[in-house]
């Protein structure tokens, strides 16, 4: 048992945090990239391909770095503390993590150089609006034809996908809506004939698309990984994902209970600091209970993630986002509140912590989800 | 001890609810229900429905347009006012400077204001908050020093709500640097028109134009803007204040979304059905209905004991209500967000237009909005916490 | 509306507590009392007979006063802030009560005089070890024989059952355990050849036993209203349970909130009163809104004890004890919180309100129980 | 980083389970998990055969028998200990009185004590509360005066657990009346035996006597009982209570609980299944055990940071393993007694024998007391609100 990050790791976090430290010093910075048309500046990507940060996951004889869950926690807790607005999750985590788990060597021979060198960009279009967080409700259909299949359907809420050339689209090769067997995923270029995007801004700040699939036509060899049998991929895909929230969110709320603590320590009412208010200082201890708690389940899914045992897994990862999306609630609306007025602003810093804490809960399942999924299994204390 | 409604009191609420719902435009009952913004023209025109039933003030001395109504039925009108989704006539002009000049002003001032505050021909905002003072009200530093009949103002004030649409400001200003803090205040009345006033926009969580700084450079008031006496505005802000608290635990708000939250979870997809079938969800929703009925009932013996209380002095059992009012008023909000889910992401999804599927979710774009505004009723009106020492001090004697 | 106590019920009040003041002033006085063999002072209980509180709720032409939900209201609270251990919930208001809802003339004729006067006391034999909270729960068995039934079964924690001379007992004598058809009330003498009591003392400081049913002969005059269909009339004797329990914990709050404030008033801590720290202020005012919460459903369901529409009365009584419970626990735990150590101890008053409280939650339901029914029907706000 | 634990570390961890399992008699672990009364001889018998293994006291020097184990090899043998219901070694013989005596005493305290401590033939209580006192420990009253070559001693302890079994008791006097508070504070080892000496139950709200008591009229003391130096105590006790500190999440305990919450639901009937087919009873005990897997590696961490803090010096994340630790056990106690519902109700149920039916609910006898007993985790070692204090004070520098 062993905490500390390896030298490496070490440097790999510095790196990173020195990087979204300058690139993102302050609200107004963040603000100007989350103008821009995709809500970020694609030089950051080039940035961030640069330092190696778009190539870590993938193994070394693809081009990457090899790096694992440890090394995703430690730069998904880096840009999150920054609010960084580059696709990294949309793109590498989950994208990315669908070649990297799913891919043949062709395809990823064909999209990973792109993908780490930063000119390709990869969605992951999976979720539907009738789904919410149940990762088996496929409604889009994709019909085998000469050469290949076609493909109809709307995703939903479909993370970053206006900056994409990719998709990683799901669909149903066989089954009804709901059957966890006949999922199949399909590599879909963002401009073929049929696609059509809706994006929009999300309330955290961030970009999403609906994308409508009307008779959409992709060969053969656009299948990604076993025809009609995707689904424990996609669970795997989406480990990842939680894997890379629950390091974001502990990011987050550490910056934004340090902000408290700062405010605290410098507000003055009633002529002295109001952190000599008892009742705020057990809130504001209540909330280091909270990020410490939500630190531990953010190790934990990471120690978890490559688990061998399916369920083990999956009870871990439910835990670990449960905890998180618990913690985040509880951080993010304490900090508000010991704010007073100027935490419910936009020109404050924290309040934009606090609406993606927020949109973090809601995204990959939120608390009652993960904890009927941990209470629906064995759970966590075995009862032999 | 009865606690039913009366057979009156009984026809009364089917009165006011059937008016609610019938005169009121449905859209702007929409906007309310659905937590869309409303535009200025809605507040004015439902107001003046109200006004012109003679209703936009039923809580004001009859002779300035007010209704010789029972604290029980003044308790009905609000509820069900709340829970017809009608817009809340303006607080500022109806609940704060309205009755403050009713009760404090000199016959010229209730001559001039008092018709046009109950109509909305002016609107009014609140120039109390400034920066830096927070909960701390009586520190506010904005001056006004008297030159022959004018008193020239200078400061800056600060959660101006509304103060985008108003033509005038209702104003705390130091008129004695000298004297104790909450002595040397005075209450004006500013003309937003006037040179030196300043409205600059803040934008808040909920991504929306609510709340404002006003700076005041040099603004010239007619000295017979002065309400009451000079230095004594202190009482007369507290006195609105404990106005703007018994109205603040909104459970006719609650109740309203509480009754849209199940009509919406009845069509929200989930797992091979709908929300509604999810009994998890249904008992957290039935916890928070719970605890609002006991408020409720609360909030009805505050009502009561109020004919035998002297109405000048806050009920500190209304810091009861703040507190449990606002708690619930955002556990409801927390309870639709959870309810649109994954859909609640979109801020403008409408941009795009829908299909079937995601038209079912339209309205879960204001889900998150409606989450991330009602966080501030835990922080305005006296914070939880401030309500937690008042009520300490006031009840406990601790 | 009307919260007001009309002269009489306000006479009530003023009768019930002067009486439970003076009879209870410390834990003296009611340790000594539940050493009693069976809980309580036999002479006590003649003396609420005098008062007139045992025929409160009985019909004026039955010899009673004709009290209704406030009265009972009244007296709950009472006897509650002051821990009385009189069996007024098992004798008057469950016993009496079915009694009251049930009886043929003749049955009353033939017990209220005894009950009013204080010569004899009822028990409500329903609940089963299997049954938990759910009143159709009924393996007792009745069995017609000529003249009359046989009875066999076990029934779980009747409260006060020893201090009974006759219980008022639920068979089946139709149906299956859980079918809400098919259960019968009976009359049954404590002394009847077959029945056996196991008593015990409670963890609130309390008596119930356990009675076995083997065999016992019954006429056909002890059926107690209708035959077959018990559950309605069961349900309405619940319901009066549940206003007293409510009642009577509001009581116990106040007068626990009351000693907690008294002891951070007075109790010295780092050289001040431990009421000058702001952490346990807002506590104690926490307790306080819990406190009020309560009471105003207490009200609420003595207002609705009554209602015509049977749905509307069980939303109305789950709401009400749900957050009883609720406020139960809290404040019962923040009072054990605040006092400290001397929280802790039997020798500490509080600490009896206390255990009081915890059982009060797991009486008549608890509080998963009445908000699932609250949820599962059509709940308090209406959505049309 | 690697979050495992290592081969070497998963064979000891069987090596302990297993010698837990099968060398420590089976009844008297299930009077643990069962929250039964232990007998002082179901003490000695457990702490014996662990001492006679080498393990009553592995955390203690070498030199005076304890083991070599990383802090890791200590955690897993604590937390396998407690899931595996194992009474646990007397604290305050095994980390109290004993680390003291070895790190402050002198060469013939610990030859005297310390074998007869870890074998649990001298049972020790301690003597540090006093009425009056509470968590402002350094207010004590009982005073030390030195006559020749006693101290003669006069006072009352509180709180003091198990006193009645003692032999021994290690106890803070005042020897200097007029230093200032923390100052003036000895470490005393007092037999119990002394002339003088009374205990006097105080019955807790579970109905146990697990506390006492302790009446120090005129008791003499030889002066070679004074651990380290005169008036230096306070620094003693700081040292005792931060060990105290850490083990106080007792997440082990918590885990057996609900390990046997979940058996013991699988049997309890419910509707008409059971209470495991509940799925909102077994929601509640997952959102437990998450906050307990959370809290679990919070402990790991603060094990794995001790390797390089100095051991002299309480590390204030332990606060924050004392606030939700003890959360957790109690709330593991509340699905306990909510499990046993109406059936946790007897006290002394099996007075009266039982059928089938009752004997499934024959454990809920003890849930109501398991749920009042735990109340005191959160006031003991330091009330939660003084732990937020701590946390407030040292690591937020509020």
């Amino acid at each position: 048992m062993n905490f500390d990050l390896s030298d490496e790791q070490a440097l790999l976090r510095d790196t990173v945090q020195r990087w979204a430290a300058t690139i993102y010093p302050g609200l107004e910075q963040l603000e100007a990239a989350r103008r821009a048309p995709l809500g970020f500046l694609e030089n950051r990507w080039a940035e961030l391909a640069e330092l190696g940060l778009l190539g870590l996951p993938f193994a070394e004889e693809d081009g990457g770095f090899g790096g694992g869950p440890v090394e995703l926690l430690v730069v998904a807790e880096a840009l999150g503390r920054a609010l960084a607005p580059e696709p990294y999750l949309a793109s590498i985590v989950l994208g990315g993590g669908a070649l990297r788990l799913a891919g043949s060597q062709a395809q990823k021979d064909a999209l990973l150089p792109g993908v780490i060198d930063g000119s390709v960009r990869l969605a992951f279009a999976h979720g539907e609006a009738q789904a919410r967080y149940d990762l088996n409700d496929v409604a889009t259909t994709a019909r085998a034809v000469e050469g290949g299949y076609r493909l109809d359907g709307r995703k939903s809420v479909v993370l970053n996908a206006d900056a994409a050339q990719t998709l990683v689209v799901s669909a149903r090769t066989a089954g009804g809506r709901r059957d966890e067997a006949g999922i199949t995923l399909f590599l879909v270029p963002a401009d073929a004939p049929g696609v059509t995007l809706a994006p929009y801004p999300t309330h955290d700040g961030g970009r999403a698309a609906d994308v409508v699939l009307a008779d959409v036509f992709v060969p053969t060899e656009a299948v990604l990984g076993p025809q009609d049998a995707a689904l424990p991929i996609i669970e795997r895909i989406i480990d990842g994902g939680i894997v890379a929230l629950c390091a974001e969110a502990v990011g987050l709320m550490e910056a934004l209970h340090e902000l408290t603590i700062e405010y605290l320590k410098t507000r003055k009412q009633f002529g002295v600091s109001i952190g000599s208010f008892q009742a705020l200082q057990h809130k504001a201890v209540d909330m280091l209970v909270a990020l410490e708690q939500a630190r531990s389940m953010a190790l934990y899914a990471a120690m978890m993630v490559e688990a061998e045992d399916a369920e083990e897994r999956r009870v871990a990862l439910s835990a670990a986002k449960a905890q998180i999306n618990r913690s985040a609630r509880f951080v993010g609306q304490t900090a508000v509140q010991l704010h007073g007025g100027i935490g419910m602003t936009m020109e404050y810093l924290g309040a934009h912590h606090f609406r993606r804490l927020a949109a973090i809960e809601l995204t990959f399942g939120d608390t009652p989800f993960h904890t009927r999924r941990v209470a629906s299994e064995k759970g966590l204390v075995g009862a032999d | 001890m009865d606690l039913r409604f009366t057979p009156e009191e009984i026809a009364f609420r089917e009165e006011v609810r059937t008016f609610f719902r019938t005169e009121i435009p449905a859209e702007i009952r929409a906007k309310v229900s659905e937590g869309r913004k409303l535009a200025r023209e809605d507040y004015v025109t439902s107001q003046r429905i109200l006004n012109d039933k003679g209703w936009a003030v039923p809580h004001w001395p009859v002779e300035h347009g007010g209704q010789s109504w029972s604290a029980v039925q003044r308790y009905i009108f609000m509820e069900e006012l709340m829970q017809a989704a009608v817009p809340l006539p303006l607080q500022f002009n109806c609940f704060m400077v309205g009755p403050v000049i009713a009760t404090f002003g000199n016959e010229a001032q209730k001559q001039r204001f008092l018709p046009r505050i109950k109509s909305l021909e002016d609107w009014w905002c609140q120039g109390f908050s400034e920066p830096g003072a927070g909960s701390d009200l009586a520190s506010l530093k904005t001056r006004a020093v008297r030159e022959g009949d004018h008193y020239i103002v200078d400061g800056q004030k600060t959660w101006t709500t509304l103060g985008q649409y108003a033509d005038w400001m209702f104003c705390l200003a130091r008129t004695n640097p000298d004297a104790k803090k909450q002595a040397g205040i005075s209450f004006l009345l500013i003309d937003m028109k006037t040179p030196g006033v300043t409205v600059r926009p803040i934008i808040t969580i909920d991504g929306r134009h609510e709340v404002n700084e006003v700076f005041l450079d040099n603004v010239k008031v007619p000295v017979e803007n002065l309400v009451g006496e000079e230095n004594k505005g202190w009482d007369y802000a507290k006195f609105l204040l404990a106005n703007e608290r018994t109205g603040i635990a909104r459970i006719g708000m609650s109740k309203e979304r509480i009754a849209r939250i199940k009509r919406l979870a009845r069509s929200t997809p989930a797992g091979a059905g709908t929300m509604w079938d999810d009994l998890d969800f249904r008992s957290r929703l039935a916890s928070v209905e719970i605890e609002l009925k006991a408020l409720e009932i609360t909030q009805m013996r505050v009502v009561a004991a109020q004919a035998t209380r002297d109405p000048t002095k806050p009920d500190p059992a209304s810091s009861i209500l703040k507190i449990k009012g606002s708690e619930l008023q955002q556990a409801t909000t927390e309870l639709l967000l959870e309810l649109a889910g994954p859909n609640g992401l979109p801020a403008q999804r409408d941009e795009a237009g829908h299909n079937d599927m995601e038209s079912l979710f339209a309205w879960a774009d204001t889900a998150a909005p409606t989450y991330f505004n009602m966080r501030k009723v835990s922080i305005y009106g006296g914070s939880n916490e401030i309500q937690h020492n008042v009520i300490a001090k006031a009840i406990l004697g601790l």
